[in-house]
């Protein structure tokens, strides 16, 4: 009958779904082509650009000043950051000094942020799996990052708070007590979140040993953050290369041998317990001084090429800037981590079965705008 | 109170039956005009029940996950089940160009059909049952594997690739899962020595299986919750629709009314897998007694049994529930696993046991 | 190494490559045609070991196009930016290196969808983000569209 | 024979611990979090930094303190302030530039808050609304300066 026809089997006698662009795991607007063999994967392909917004080619036309606000549009739930990286990079540039107030600030909104994401990235492997319950316990402590967020930036989600030379204002008069209160808060949060899900048995079973990658693979994919630290590969900018005053800082690079779905997701959970270490030695220590240093009017970068890369909630943010001298970036180029981090997926899920891919996607924590750009 | 309750159903169903024969004067048409009434009656009990079920859920799961749920609609929210349900009912139903239609329009029906039938022997209360067959259990384990057709007869038709997965899976999975669930009813037939529902109620008389059965008869409870839940596709087995993996698997393409009956059935379904496991492991109707506590007991039967009955059901519900909103989702392979390496094999020996116990005497 | 050491070896394989340590890592300057033989050393000697290929990119220079590769060696924790010049803009080519570094596929395949340069022997060399049927190559700095706002 | 008993003792533990963490939130009503937003209209305050829709404050005076300078104009990356200047006379007789309307498209407005930051005057701010939400795009096209308003004595 039908079912025989060439719309679901093709002549080869291949099955072929297309998981995507609308799909409740694809976390956004991914398209995936997927061969399968009764449930298990043979062949992935993705389709991508269905949210491609040109954001180099748009950059090119703005100012120095003017451009960074577009980044947060990349990877949204590291809003920050990737506009840290964008200041930077032009920092580096004009060869600007960012007070050290500024940098602080800087770091605790980075590794807010970083928390807040990978709370969400927890509410949503949980529901992945099928448990959704977690979600909305992710929720309630990311809620209150974002209130802080709120208070300080005026923005919850796409703040634009760093500009070149520091950050746009000085922080809110009740900054470090709401710090304070939400680390509390989440720090009790944490066995909650294990006895919920990390120790829960069918969790285990269904992310232990799935979509393996080894490290040697990982580096030729390109991978980063959680991703390659979850097989063991040392990658973590802010240790290798640091920025802003990272290097002062003490905490640990989490990372995994496993390789799979587990280690990737016992990296994040680590993470967010380091992220949460830093916060609390700076949030006492927030050097007094300008937050922001004095530059001029309109940027001009010397003509050249500037790269800067930090470490986002999902891996290595790039940015490179090639400029001539005018006073908009001749070519400017993001090499955003999750771009690469999805081109391991077929690695990863090639003879998984389609309940294992979407674990995978999640556990590689993809944001699609950070892939299309 | 519990005394006018008990006696009304009996007596209100004799009251018909006299004056339906002293009105019609021909046994068979009596029995025809019966039977219409009793299954206008469950109709008209098992509406408000799906409503209250839905409702339920929402209000669980709500609370479960530190929010409100439902609060817009009617009292605390309680009319928007109904609310949604006419939205339903208003919605295109549409068919989808490249299915087979007779199956396609066909399948909701099955699954909801199947589901009211095994209604039918359950002991709502004291004397009332729609049909006291002698084989209830049998019935009703044989009858409700019949809404499997109706699940691969949707998946098949609809000509969608995810729907025809979600189907196969649940194929795979109520097969396997019915030997569990036919293991755990019965270890309960053998210690209870009749298959008649309402023989398997008076059996626990002094006292529950669940009580009077030692571990074996706890063990295949569990395995029974644990089983019948994937039985009827809720999670952590819900791999049949597995929103998260196949959008919503063998309902993809189905809308407006058969999506509802689909979802009627579901919820049929909750509720007739916690009436019979209440009905046989916690003595159905049966009020709580404990030995020689005559006071007590006395004070138990003051509680009418249809309320016992709906109370142990409701907890039984609140629990398959409560797996749903706690758990994530097990795979396919590891779904199989847990069947045939752990839950049949456990049963199998559990019925040796409870085998034993039972020409030992060794229950109480 | 430090990027003098990589300059000397560097040059010993390859006399004809220029460099330019203007900016913050050791860049070379090669020709697209010389491109493949040095991605092959530069990634199977052991004293080089760029085994992490960290951004893979194209700049329209308007006369010229310029491949730019960033590398990474992770044991031995150096860096180099190999930049090969590809002269023919009307119709340029040039060696994929995606079978020495798996990243490089997607981001071959970005650089031809957006900058329209041929990987020769790339074994999925289709555009990534727009469709099949584009006219033209977006970041090309003599890219027109005339559904583009100017603001 | 052990580890097949073991695992499933754990497994069952661990599914327990999961029931009694939301158990304990089913029993705990207390621990809801949700805000009933249109409900609590009347009570919700933004933060006062939060960044709502770009706003011109006039005084009791129907002033404002805008210069006409087109900062904001030059530092907005999407384009979304328009202003549109005039020539006016000053009792002194001499011709100063003022602004005429200050056109502002909400619909092209990303809240980056940089043209707030470019004023040299403090003459816009960012306001605390947030349902923006219209039938018709061209409602989302704002004139900030109130009719007949002019520029506050003293700012330049």
């Amino acid at each position: 009958m039908s079912l025989l026809g060439e719309d679901i089997v093709t002549e080869d006698g291949e099955f072929v779904i297309n998981i995507g662009p609308q799909h409740p795991s694809t976390h956004g607007v991914l398209h995936l082509k997927v061969w399968l063999d009764g449930e298990t994967i043979k062949r992935i392909q993705p389709h991508l650009g269905y949210i491609h917004r040109s954001i180099e080619k748009m950059s090119e036309s703005l100012s120095y000043r003017n451009f960074i606000y577009a980044t947060s549009r990349m990877d949204y739930l590291s809003a920050h950051i990737n506009n840290q990286a964008c200041a930077l990079c032009v920092e580096k540039g004009l060869q600007v000094e960012v007070p050290d107030r500024a940098k602080a600030i800087r770091i605790l909104m980075a590794e807010l942020t970083r928390l807040s994401s990978h709370q969400l990235w927890w509410g949503c492997t949980g529901l992945d799996l099928g448990a959704v319950t977690p979600f909305f316990y992710a929720f309630r402590e990311r809620e209150s990052i974002m209130a802080i967020m709120e208070e300080t930036c005026g923005a919850r989600l796409t703040q634009n708070y760093c500009v070149p030379g520091g950050v746009m204002y000085d922080i809110h008069p009740n900054f470090r007590s709401r710090v304070k209160d939400t680390l509390k808060q989440i720090r009790s949060k944490f066995t909650e979140y294990e006895e919920i899900l990390t120790g829960n048995v069918i969790f285990e079973q269904r992310t232990k040993g799935v979509g393996y990658i080894s490290a040697e693979d990982a580096i030729s994919f390109g991978c980063t953050g959680p991703t390659a630290r979850g097989s063991g590969v040392s990658c973590d900018i802010r240790k290798l290369y640091p920025y802003d005053g990272y290097e002062k800082l003490q905490f640990k690079e989490i990372l995994e041998q496993g390789g799979d779905c587990y280690a990737r997701y016992m990296v994040r959970m680590a993470e967010m317990k380091q992220s949460v270490f830093i916060i609390e030695q700076l949030i006492d220590n927030i050097p007094e001084g300008e937050f922001q240093a004095k530059t001029k009017m309109v940027l001009k970068l010397p003509k050249g090429e500037f790269y800067q890369r930090v470490e986002t909630a999902r891996g290595e943010l790039g940015v490179y800037i090639v400029s001539d001298g005018a006073a908009s970036p001749y070519r400017i180029k993001y090499r955003s981590p999750n771009f690469s981090n999805l081109s391991a997926l077929e690695k990863m899920a090639t003879g998984t079965k389609i309940g294992d891919l979407v674990a995978i996607m999640s556990t590689i924590d993809l944001v699609i705008p950070d892939v299309d750009r | 109170m519990k005394l006018i309750l008990d006696i009304s159903f009996s007596s209100f169903a004799t009251g018909i039956h006299e004056w339906l024969v002293g009105a019609i004067h021909s046994e068979g048409l009596v029995k025809v005009i019966e039977m219409v009434i009793a299954g206008l009656a469950l109709l008209v009990f098992l509406v408000p029940l799906c409503f209250f079920l839905g409702y339920m859920e929402r209000k669980v799961a709500a609370f479960m996950q530190v929010r409100l749920g439902p609060n817009r609609v009617g009292p605390k929210g309680s009319l928007q089940i109904v609310a949604d349900t006419v939205k339903l009912l208003f919605k295109e139903g549409l068919t989808p160009n490249a299915s087979d239609k007779f199956l396609f329009n066909l399948a909701p029906v099955i699954v909801v059909v199947t589901s009211m039938l095994v209604m039918a022997p359950i002991a709502f209360a004291k004397n009332f049952q729609i049909w006291d067959i002698s084989i209830g259990v049998l019935y009703v384990s044989s009858i409700s594997s019949i809404a499997v057709i109706g699940i691969l007869m949707a998946g098949w038709s609809s000509n969608n690739k995810y729907s025809l997965l979600g189907a196969m899976r649940s194929g795979a999975q109520i097969v396997s899962y019915e030997l569990s669930v036919g293991l755990s009813l019965i270890s309960i037939v053998i210690l209870a020595g009749s298959l008649r529902m309402s023989d398997i109620v008076m059996s626990q008389e002094n006292g529950w299986w669940i009580f009077k059965g030692h571990i074996p008869v706890l063990i295949s409870f569990v395995i029974f919750l644990i089983a019948s839940t994937a039985e009827i596709n809720r999670a952590p087995f819900d791999l049949a629709e597995a929103e998260q993996e196949l959008t919503a698997g063998f309902h993809t393409e189905y809308s407006g009314m058969k999506f509802a009956m689909f979802l009627l059935a579901e919820y049929i379904n909750l509720f007739v897998v916690s009436a019979i496991a209440a009905t046989l492991f916690l003595g159905g109707w049966m009020p709580f007694h404990i030995g020689h506590w005559h006071t007590f007991n006395f004070v138990m039967d003051y509680i009418p049994s249809s309320i016992w009955f709906l109370g142990k059901t409701f907890a039984i519900i609140f629990i398959i529930m409560q797996f749903r909103w706690t758990f994530p989702r097990l795979r396919v392979d590891q779904l199989l696993t847990l069947e045939w390496k752990y839950l049949l094999p456990i049963s199998m020996v559990n019925v040796i046991l409870v085998t034993v116990m039972a020409i030992m005497g060794w229950h109480f | 190494m430090t990027p003098e050491e990589i300059k000397l070896s560097v040059s010993e394989l390859f006399p004809n490559a220029t460099y330019d340590e203007t900016g913050e890592f050791l860049n070379v300057l090669t020709d697209s045609k010389d491109l493949k033989p040095m991605m092959i050393a530069l990634r199977s000697k052991k004293e080089f070991d760029f085994d992490y290929l960290f951004c893979l990119t194209c700049i329209d220079w308007k006369t010229h196009l310029t491949m730019v590769y960033h590398m990474l060696s992770k044991s031995n924790n150096h860096t180099i930016v190999i930049k090969a010049k590809i002269a023919d803009i009307n119709k340029p080519e040039i060696e994929t290196v995606c079978d020495i570094w798996e990243t490089a596929n997607f981001h071959e395949r970005e650089v031809f969808d957006l900058f329209g340069v041929k990987f020769l022997n790339h074994p999925d060399l289709r555009r990534i983000f727009l469709d099949d049927e584009w006219d033209g190559f977006p970041l090309r700095k003599n890219y027109v569209d005339e559904n583009m706002i100017e603001i | 024979m052990k580890e097949y008993f073991g695992t499933i003792f754990r497994s069952v533990r661990s599914l327990l611990k999961g029931m009694k963490l939301t158990g304990y939130y089913f029993t705990h009503p207390k621990e809801i979090q949700t805000e009933e937003y249109p409900d609590n209209r009347a009570t919700l305050t933004m933060f006062d930094r939060f960044k709502g829709e770009v706003t011109m404050p006039h005084d009791e005076n129907n002033e404002h303190r805008c210069t006409g300078c087109q900062a904001c104009e030059i530092a907005c990356p999407n384009g979304t302030i328009k202003i549109i200047t005039k020539q006016e006379l000053q009792p002194d007789g001499k011709k100063k530039k003022a602004i005429d309307t200050f056109v502002y498209h909400l619909e092209l407005c990303t809240m980056c808050n940089l043209c707030v930051v470019a004023c040299p005057s403090d003459a816009i701010v960012m306001g605390q609304s947030f349902e923006h939400s219209v039938y018709d795009k061209k409602q989302l096209k704002k004139v900030l300066n109130l009719p007949g308003s002019k520029i506050m004595e003293g700012v330049e």
